[in-house]
């Protein structure tokens, strides 16, 4: 089975952010992506008890290198300094790079 | 019966006692938790009892008189948000964002605290008009729409002396800001209005209205006798979250502490009289204070981390949450209570000044 | 009563009107939900509550005359789940996955459908037979046995043709195949049979009857008293997850739309006429025709998935849930009990021109 | 009435129907579940419900008989808990630290055995001392303490003569042993103290002390109208997860099987009798002896595996869950209702040795 | 601490796909997994919402290099076209690779 | 946008193990991370059926290459005989090597 080359990038951040997460991969024409509800510990503390607003969440997003570096910018510049975020990316290899 | 007295006898009602449980569980570490579903699940379930509640008055007691009320109640709640943001801004210190999140946070409505308003009343044996839930409905984006408004205002201003100071031919960057903040404020509006808390308390109003008292007697044992059950429940994970907080008391500091208890104080205590005046009976003017008394901690946020993501959600969250809303249930509104009695006294028979002293 | 009149008096109760609220809130895009725990919940209770109400009456008035309801329903749901195909197939032009997976979906039962029917009868006070409960359990996995059976032959019947054309020594594929769907076929009897629906129907039943009146007593207030209130629950994302499927309407389309509400209509009008005949009472041969009128929108997808994985579920879920439902509680359901009653008057007093006249 | 009869009729109670339906449904691996939030909660619920009660019957009888019972159980459980694990060493050959877990595990109180002992008294129409929710709360963690305390006692001096064997100059690595027993002790003796067990468990006897019936009112639907429907709904539940551990049984050995029916019969039959003997009343001595007889089968694992991770869980948790507190619910307690009616009766009227023949 | 190079195989589909999965790793001699519910969002459109059957789940399986090839293989064949689903092949390390 | 080399370690294990992890990522003055229940399958048996402390967790921390053979020893020292427990370490890219 021939496998293709990509790119997985991951973002862990506060549920309110995902929103903006996904209007960010929109305006790249980016429509494939899965989300999950996850805890954490970081630089602004201890995410998941409490409201469900205060849990974070996880954005996994298959994508080719091409579109990558433009994304990882946006969300670092419009991001960063205002919300809970991780983000890093990982490569992998598809069987339908079509798909992406 | 006296202030003392009252707050007392509250203080040891199960619903302000599941509530101090939950501050402690917090604070001993332990791992007692309400299932997320079930505290997700317990809102909605109140507002939608409420609103049933509200319905069914409304239609019992028309609402005609509602529309006055209601006006002065989005009055007071556009002032009373201004207020906060020049007490906090000015003698707060707190920089734009924060000041204005914090003073929408407090001219918001929280329909906990108003769940726990119908609850005090009803244990108190007095009633209250069914358009207050409307009010409550209505109330909830008032206050983050105007300091959303304001907010995007005043950064577009800023956004632009800078430009102007730099260059003077391109303002296009400028049109941008301003057309930002019309598609934010577009978002917000839509986001407030179509929030589950709204539309669930909106729509078992209307539902209350045609179903009445008749329909509503096969869901009566729901909606209407588990009310307090459930209260208590969700009070002791609101007691947990707080509690919870409480360790982030020394980030709010001093002066939003006193905020926090002052403010509420002041626009509970005005709530009362002005709708006294207006006419609603001792238990709505209660509610009506409280409705001006309450800060938002569950809508708040969800609205605020969107639209003015720079302030600090530990700051709103907090101070709602762990001071107004214990100070709220616990001791205003016992006071409110006296309050609302004295003033509906007066009215009857101005026995103001007597009151205190031989009662 | 008149048909009309009884129509809006039905779309009145807080059941259809929570229903409709739901689809509101998602057709305004609200972040409305109820919790996943609570909604995979409420259909759990709901079974247990119809199967224990059920068992009880089955123990009050005995079950020698089930036997004969009960094979008649299952003949008329595997007559009607060949008819649907038919249908289907030939003027609707669906292929052969989706043609069987619409017919098997239309031909199985809607265990909410049932809840709403049988408080329907409860507001109208009358009551019905509680082996009803039994032929539903027994009625759900009936037609997609018979859907599945008729699939995987139709598939092998269709290997072993191409087969034939290209070689003709070589058998063992359509073999293969046939193994292939015993070994579907048991595997979704089982799935079926072990369902969550199912084992929790019959066991209530079986509890029920142990049970009686007298043992029910301390768990009535749970599983009898609070039953409206929790359906109305339900309702709210019932009706959310139908809003959110309405967009789906136009890939469904027109054939489609008319089959899902003309084909419930003579579905149940036929179970209303044939249960009279057999002798059920009023409330019993209006549940009877339900029934049959009713599309199968939970179990469907879960059995259908596996067992026809190429039939598109945006489908069958979009019409069973989107159309027919909506359409059976809020309009079939008052018709078929206008039916009822005149089928029943006739039996009594010959009564049926008059009927119409003069009531 | 005689023990089988009892039995009997304590096998068609809807607890006891539900608890076997569930394993049924487990058997025939139905994927009919409980979701996790509704299994999370009732718990919690069940154990404020109790908690709220006993707080109430405390308020209205008095707890100054308290003391002498509470510390009577636990020195016996203390007692119980060396008992076993020289029964379970010596005779059942098990390594240190199953012993211990196993013993500590019976040692240990079943919150969920308790709320069944409350609802069969509460059939049979017996009341009970309300101290005895107090007790459930102080024996939660006793065993555990002391079985964690022992285990690392027997660990340290295991290393210790290891040491001695090798080198004579190096003891700090014994040292850091006994430090590291002393962490883990004092973590385990904090987790236990503030697991939500206890702090709901406490926090509502006391809330229920403080409200007492009349403030108990509003809430009383809720928590003591919907109790026995809720533990039917948790029974199923139980019983899906016993059932699941049924095919675990063999790993849990012959000797295993008959310790987990003979113990909690030895041990609950004593209870009874020295219940009796303190002044507790029929129905008090049954759920004193309960209390002794059941085996922890939801805290048990949270601390065991932290405290004792060397132990199997799936010893504990199969043959608590799967064996004992299936006989202790459904065959141990009418067992027991007859000694204590014996014992009661005797105490009256001397007629302990006429009861079986005459009654 | 030394680290052996194996595969982990990510499977993204609908709920009622799991089955299926589970069925194939079993037929190749795997019975070490791990799961979890998910949303997302794809060609086939937003999943879950709606009823708890519309939703993802992710499975997640760490297996040896040799494996690899004929179970993405069977997946794809028998899988890609009727069901939503995506899948993609990562590189890790591991300690144990006995348990593989 | 630049990206920098760091490493993913992601332990699958027992929920109530999860306080060990934790408490050695401490020892290791790691704060950041992030958990999320999940259900598996292994050596072990199916995990994720009945009560909650038998579920699963996947614990994921970012760290540098220097902190992870420790960790890693630790974990495998400590824990590999008495729980059920799975892990695994990933190549990724981050745009903050600062944060962890
Ligand atoms: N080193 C890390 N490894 C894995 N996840 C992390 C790490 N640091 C932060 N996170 C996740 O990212 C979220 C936000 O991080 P922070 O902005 O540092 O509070 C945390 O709540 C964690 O879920
Ligand atoms: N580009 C992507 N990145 C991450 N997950 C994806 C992507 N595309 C699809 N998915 C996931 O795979 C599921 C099925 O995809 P699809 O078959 O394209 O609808 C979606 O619901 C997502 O959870
Ligand atoms: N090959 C594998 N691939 C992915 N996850 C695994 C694998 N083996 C085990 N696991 C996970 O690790 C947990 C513990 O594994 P074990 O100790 O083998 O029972 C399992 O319940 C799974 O969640
Ligand atoms: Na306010
Ligand atoms: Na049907
Ligand atoms: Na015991």
């Amino acid at each position: 089975m021939k496998l293709y080359k990509v790119k997985l990038l991951t973002v862990t951040c506060e549920i309110l952010a995902q929103k903006n997460i996904i209007q960010i991969l929109k305006k790249h024409n980016i429509t494939g992506y899965t989300t999950y509800e996850v805890e954490g510990n970081g630089a602004r503390g201890l995410r998941g008890q409490g409201f469900k607003n205060e849990k974070n969440v996880k954005v996994e997003v298959i994508m080719r290198e091409d579109k990558l570096s433009d994304i990882v910018e946006e969300i670092s510049r419009t991001m960063f300094a205002n919300f809970a975020l991780v983000l890093y990316v990982n490569d992998i290899s598809v069987v339908r790079t079509e798909k992406f | 019966m006296e202030v003392l007295q009252l707050i007392q006898s509250n203080l040891l009602t199960p619903i302000i006692l599941f509530f101090l449980f939950g501050i402690i569980a917090a604070r001993i570490k332990s791992d007692l938790k309400i299932p997320e579903a079930i505290s997700e699940f317990l809102p909605i379930y109140l507002l939608a009892a409420i609103g049933l509640h509200g319905g069914i008055e409304m239609r019992n007691a028309g609402f005609e008189n509602m529309l006055i009320p209601m006006l002065v109640a989005i009055g007071i709640s556009l002032l009373f948000t201004l207020n906060h943001y020049q007490i906090l801004r000015r003698l707060g210190k707190f920089n734009l964002f924060d000041s204005y999140a914090l003073a929408s946070t407090y001219g918001a409505v929280g329909a906990v605290t108003f769940s726990v308003g119908l609850s005090f009343l009803k244990n108190q044996g007095v009633t209250s008009e069914g358009y207050l839930a409307a009010i409550l409905a209505v109330l909830e984006p008032i206050s983050f729409i105007m300091a959303i408004f304001l907010t995007n205002m005043a950064v577009a201003k800023q956004i632009r002396a800078k430009k102007q100071s730099f260059t003077n031919d391109d303002v296009s960057d400028i049109e941008i800001g301003i057309q930002e903040t019309k598609t934010k404020l577009s978002q917000v509006l839509h986001e407030s209005i179509t929030g589950k808390a709204i539309v669930i308390l909106l729509g078992c109003i209307v539902i209350g209205y045609i179903i009445g008292e008749e329909g509503f007697s096969s869901i009566k044992i729901v909606f209407d006798e588990m009310f307090t059950g459930a209260i208590v429940i969700f009070m002791i994970e609101m007691g947990i979250i707080a509690g919870q907080r409480l360790g982030d008391l020394k980030k709010v500091g001093a002066f939003l502490i006193a905020f926090a208890i002052i403010m509420p104080t002041f626009n509970g205590i005005i709530g009362v009289l002005v709708a006294t005046t207006m006419g609603l009976s001792l238990g709505g003017a209660v509610l009506f204070g409280l409705l001006l008394a309450s800060a938002s901690f569950i809508a708040a946020p969800a609205i605020l981390r969107h639209a003015i993501p720079e302030a600090k959600p530990s700051l709103y969250i907090t101070s709602a949450l762990g001071i107004t809303f214990p100070y709220n249930i616990i001791i205003l509104l016992p006071i409110m209570f006296i309050v609302s009695s004295i003033a509906h006294d007066v009215e009857g028979s101005i026995d103001l000044f007597n009151y205190i002293t031989w009662n």
